[in-house]
């Protein structure tokens, strides 16, 4: 390792070991880590905001396509917000992000987030695997109850309470399959950090193993 | 041919709903009765948790999540959702003279709106001379640098209710564990199903799933925006209809129902 | 200035941009409909980019405005230095060296940013398993459910888990495969019609937080 | 008994802690080698890619962000070296502002030359598009218009390889990194359901839940971070990181059980204690 690596380890293994104290309680070391992830953060997202606009609106615009002076101007409007009297100005620019973010949602959503599902939970259960068509009657049951959870204009009494009572435990162990998927991703950020520390920290930089 | 062919049903069910959704804000404008709607503990507590920051002296905490300022995709009706509570809450906090702090999403799209429904609640409530723009804090545009930095924000100033509201990642287990540890009151919810079970676990009021959007309509009071929660239901309605019409159609012949369905 | 400005001709412009990129997906394919969503998408992407520079202005605004009022050698204005000092070294290397590609901007990001940001996940981990001491308790059907798919899918996803107990493979994808894929569908078809709603009610200009009218500073 | 169980029952949870770190150190000084099954998602995985014809054109969409690098790196680097070991092109975008920085990371680990590749010919790199499903359908329908030039400032209409290559009508197989569990859905949106492209999704363990509700219908196939990595590297006999990591993971589970013991005890013996008292 060169000497700038081993400075830079360094670095990494201390800020890692500032974090890990947070599981004892907030302190100083925390705060220090916490300071430079949010300046890190801040500086990575505003450099890469610049290439970009550099890269998609400047280049362009400066090689004639002039349509381009549009996004640029309102882009330029979202800085407005920090103005006194033409904050309101801002709004043109959210407006249009708005616009835009609903007129790619709206039409793509029905297919993809509704009838795409609607067609494949019916369609699985007619197939010629007794297993398999079980198993997706499972899913039509928990479809169906989960769905029947989320009907705000009825109160949940009677049928309706039933099938949301039932919908709740198929919800429950939804939850706790991502509860658990997230549990093993979070154990291998940790393996990925303690292999840092014990093999690059350690063995390398220090005993240079 | 008018429509593109293979969604043509998908025009159909778009076209019933915005259909539904005008016809409902039509009656609500014309005070005309209205499907009613079950309540959500979650909405409630937010003016209980409030209320508890003021007996304790302590802050309210208010954040969308990492993209919690995403104007896109299915982000944009969780972001639009969390403006309306965060209205809510800024009245409340004004109203009270409660200190809020607003937690600017990591994705920061919307952040000129979020000032400014800050801003325009405070003034409503006749306290623009408490509004401050420090009141709303950006961390970088990660979601570790903005869960780090909400949770050091959380311990350091003595926070009493934290409300997350929106489209939350990673961040929120590590912000609502925080939170717990110093005995805030968390409520909160997300539309993302992924993070849902941080909520079910670690919030003392939990909104799952869609019930922020419902969450976001009744703190509105108003009857047009409340009666969208009934045009979800018809629309729920609807695609329970078509599995049932669809297992009997399918029960005959499964190609049929795929024809239809994928026109 | 009158309310149409502020507010009323912004959501017109939603409701004109939104229609154009929903006729063309519905419309048969045109070229010139294609054209016209290219370039709206490609718009917002740019708009997107000075919203985050925006975001880093509300930072260096907040910790400057720290630094002006505490002081360098207090307590709080030495944190906030610190966040202002990496945000101008991220910066000035990039711009200096030609951007984040290159390998003197790879060694500060590798070794400050990726390791913060990497364990700050990675302690969600202690987190996730308190969580589990609190919520996996046999009290009701529901928590039971919780408790039995928790433990059997964490299971499956280590290789200690098929290797002291094959047939836990296939348990745990079946509960993947089956009960959670019954919820989490039934759960994003729900949020699909509470964003279809909303999306829908902004269009009408009847969204009150967006529509937004007083505005008078 | 009971005076023992009110003992375990106050622990703070820090002590737990603190055994939790121990037993994660244990597999990484010393490995327990434990054996590790292909599942079906990797191994369909293995079988898109190997099945592409000559000069297919595989997009890449880099989604990942630091904080989740080192969980989605070993199953990107075996994707990689099993796409450059096959004559197809390769173009990658990014649509998270880390990406371009672990793009490159990860292409210099795996030397893409070495696999007698060129840059511009048989693959490129383009930087990042920020705006989310905004991006992706962007590059989807015109990628000139999301892309004057490459990541390096190449205009665009001067690489080769994308003379021909505009928009996903020209693209056979989309392979999205990402870490934000619901931005598979804006491939199914803007890839799949529009231009019915093959999609391969690599993900970090968590948002395998959200995936798994697309396969195989809309996703083809998917890698769910190490293990999907470990899997990967077995069945295609390529050395990596991932090994390791799963190995380590396996005494990190033993808290997660000893947790929701003490959390029942404290339950039945609250309820128990109720109950005597009545």
């Amino acid at each position: 390792m060169t000497p700038i690596e081993v400075f830079m380890t360094w670095v990494a293994a201390i800020l890692t070991l500032m974090v890990l104290s947070f599981l004892w309680k907030e302190n100083k070391f925390y705060r220090i880590a916490e300071h430079v992830g949010v300046g890190a953060a801040a500086g990575h997202g505003t450099l890469t905001a610049i290439n970009s606009i550099q890269t998609s609106c400047l280049n362009p615009l400066l090689k004639g396509q002039l349509l381009l002076v549009i996004p640029l101007i309102l882009g330029v409007m979202v800085f407005l917000r920090l103005s006194k009297n033409y904050g309101w100005m801002s709004r043109y620019p959210m407006m249009f992000m708005t616009g835009t973010g609903i007129g790619v949602m709206l039409g793509a959503i029905m297919e993809g987030q509704i009838i795409g599902l609607l067609k494949v939970t019916v369609a699985d259960i007619f197939v010629d695997n007794t297993f398999l068509a079980v198993s997706a009657l499972i899913v039509l049951i928990g479809f169906i109850t989960t769905l029947s959870y989320f009907i705000f204009t009825k109160e949940h009494t009677g049928g309706l309470g039933i099938s949301a009572r039932i919908g709740r435990v198929f919800i429950m162990a939804s939850f706790s399959c991502n509860w658990s998927a997230e549990m093993i991703y979070y154990l291998g950020l940790i393996v990925s950090a303690f292999m840092f520390l014990i093999n690059v920290w350690i063995k390398q930089s220090i005993l240079g193993i | 041919m008018l429509v593109r062919t293979g969604r043509i049903f998908d025009l159909l069910l778009l076209a019933i709903l915005a259909i539904t959704t005008y016809v409902y804000i039509k009656r609500a404008e014309e005070g005309k009765k209205l499907p009613p709607i079950r309540k959500i503990p979650a909405v409630d507590a937010m003016e209980e948790g409030i209320g508890r920051a003021v007996e304790k002296g302590g802050m309210v905490h208010f954040a969308s999540g990492g993209s919690g300022g995403r104007l896109s995709s299915e982000y944009l009706g969780m972001v639009i959702a969390s403006l309306n509570c965060l209205e809510h809450v800024a009245k409340l906090c004004a109203r009270l003279g409660v200190p809020l702090v607003v937690s600017a999403p990591s994705r920061p799209e919307a952040l000129p709106l979020i000032e400014g429904i800050v801003r325009d609640s405070y003034r409503s409530e006749g306290k623009i001379e408490d509004f401050n723009r420090d009141m709303i804090r950006f961390y970088g545009s990660d979601t570790g640098a903005y869960a780090q930095g909400i949770c050091g924000t959380i311990v350091r100033e003595n926070c009493a209710c934290n409300i997350n509201i929106g489209a939350w990642h990673t961040d929120c287990l590590l912000v609502l564990a925080a939170a717990h540890d110093i005995g805030a009151m968390n409520i909160g919810g997300t539309g993302r199903w992924i993070m849902m079970y941080a909520f079910a676990m670690l919030a003392d009021f939990s909104m799952i799933a869609e019930e922020i959007y419902a969450a976001g309509a009744l703190v509105s009071g108003d009857r047009g925006v409340i009666s969208g929660l009934a045009a979800e239901d018809i629309g729920k309605f609807f695609a329970l209809a078509v599995i049932i019409l669809g297992l009997i159609v399918s029960a005959i012949s499964l190609p049929t129902f795929l024809v239809f369905i994928g026109m | 200035m009158s309310i149409t400005i502020k507010s009323l001709i912004p959501t017109l412009i939603t409701t004109i941009v939104a229609i154009f990129i929903i006729v063309e997906y519905f419309a048969p394919p045109n070229a010139i409909l294609g054209e016209i969503k290219g370039s709206f998408t490609s718009w917002a992407v740019i708009i997107a980019s000075f919203t985050i520079i925006l975001g880093a202005l509300y930072l260096v605004r907040f910790h400057g405005l720290k630094i002006i009022k505490e002081g360098l050698g207090s307590q709080e204005g030495f944190f906030s230095s610190i966040t202002l000092f990496i945000l101008v070294l991220f910066v000035s290397v990039g711009l200096a060296f030609g951007g984040t590609g290159t390998s003197q901007y790879n060694l500060i990001y590798m070794n400050i940013m990726k390791p913060i940001a990497s364990i700050t996940r990675g302690i969600c981990f202690f987190y996730c398993i308190s969580a589990a001491y609190r919520a996996f308790k046999l009290e009701s059907w529901e928590a039971t459910s919780m408790l039995v798919a928790g433990v059997l899918y964490s299971l499956r996803q280590i290789p200690i888990g098929p290797a002291v107990w094959s047939p836990i493979e296939s348990i745990g994808d079946w509960i993947l495969a089956y009960p959670n894929v019954g919820a989490t569908r039934g759960g994003i078809v729900a949020t699909a019609f509470g964003s279809i709603i909303i999306a829908l009610r902004t269009l009408y200009n009847k969204e009150l937080s967006v529509k937004l009218v007083s505005e008078v500073e | 008994m009971s005076d023992f169980l009110s003992k375990l029952d106050r622990i703070d949870r820090r002590w737990l802690y603190a055994f939790t770190i121990i037993l994660v150190i244990i597999p990484i000084v010393s490995p327990l080698g434990l054996p590790v099954k292909v599942s079906k998602p990797t191994r369909d995985f293995y079988n898109v890619i190997s099945s592409l014809p000559e000069g297919s054109v595989v997009v890449y969409e880099e989604g990942s962000i630091s904080g989740q690098y080192d969980v989605t790196r070993a199953a990107c680097l075996a994707t990689f070296k099993l796409i450059f070991s096959y004559p197809v092109k390769f173009i990658a975008f990014c649509d998270s502002a880390d990406g371009p920085v672990l793009l490159k990371d990860m292409l210099s680990m795996v030397d893409p030359e070495s696999y007698g590749k060129e840059y511009g010919e048989d693959y490129v790199i383009f930087g990042l598009a920020p705006g989310g499903e905004t991006a992706t359908a962007s590059f989807a329908t015109d990628i000139r218009k999301t892309y004057s030039t490459d990541l390096y400032g190449t205009p665009i209409d001067e690489i080769p390889l994308m003379s021909e290559i505009n928009s996903a009508e020209n693209v056979d197989l989309i392979i999205q990194v990402f870490v934000g569990c619901y931005n598979c859905d804006w491939v199914v949106r803007q890839w799949v359901v529009p231009y019915n492209t093959k999609y391969l999704g690599i993900t970090s363990e968590c948002c395998t839940p959200m995936i798994a509700a697309y396969y195989p219908a809309s996703c083809k196939a998917y890698l769910p971070g190490t293990i999907g990595a470990t899997e990967m590297e077995i069945l295609a006999r390529l050395p990596g990181e991932g090994a390791t990591v799963s190995d380590a993971k396996n005494l990190g589970l033993i808290p997660m059980i000893l947790f929701i013991i003490l959390g029942n005890i404290a339950y039945f013996r609250k309820r128990f204690g109720k109950e005597e008292e009545k």
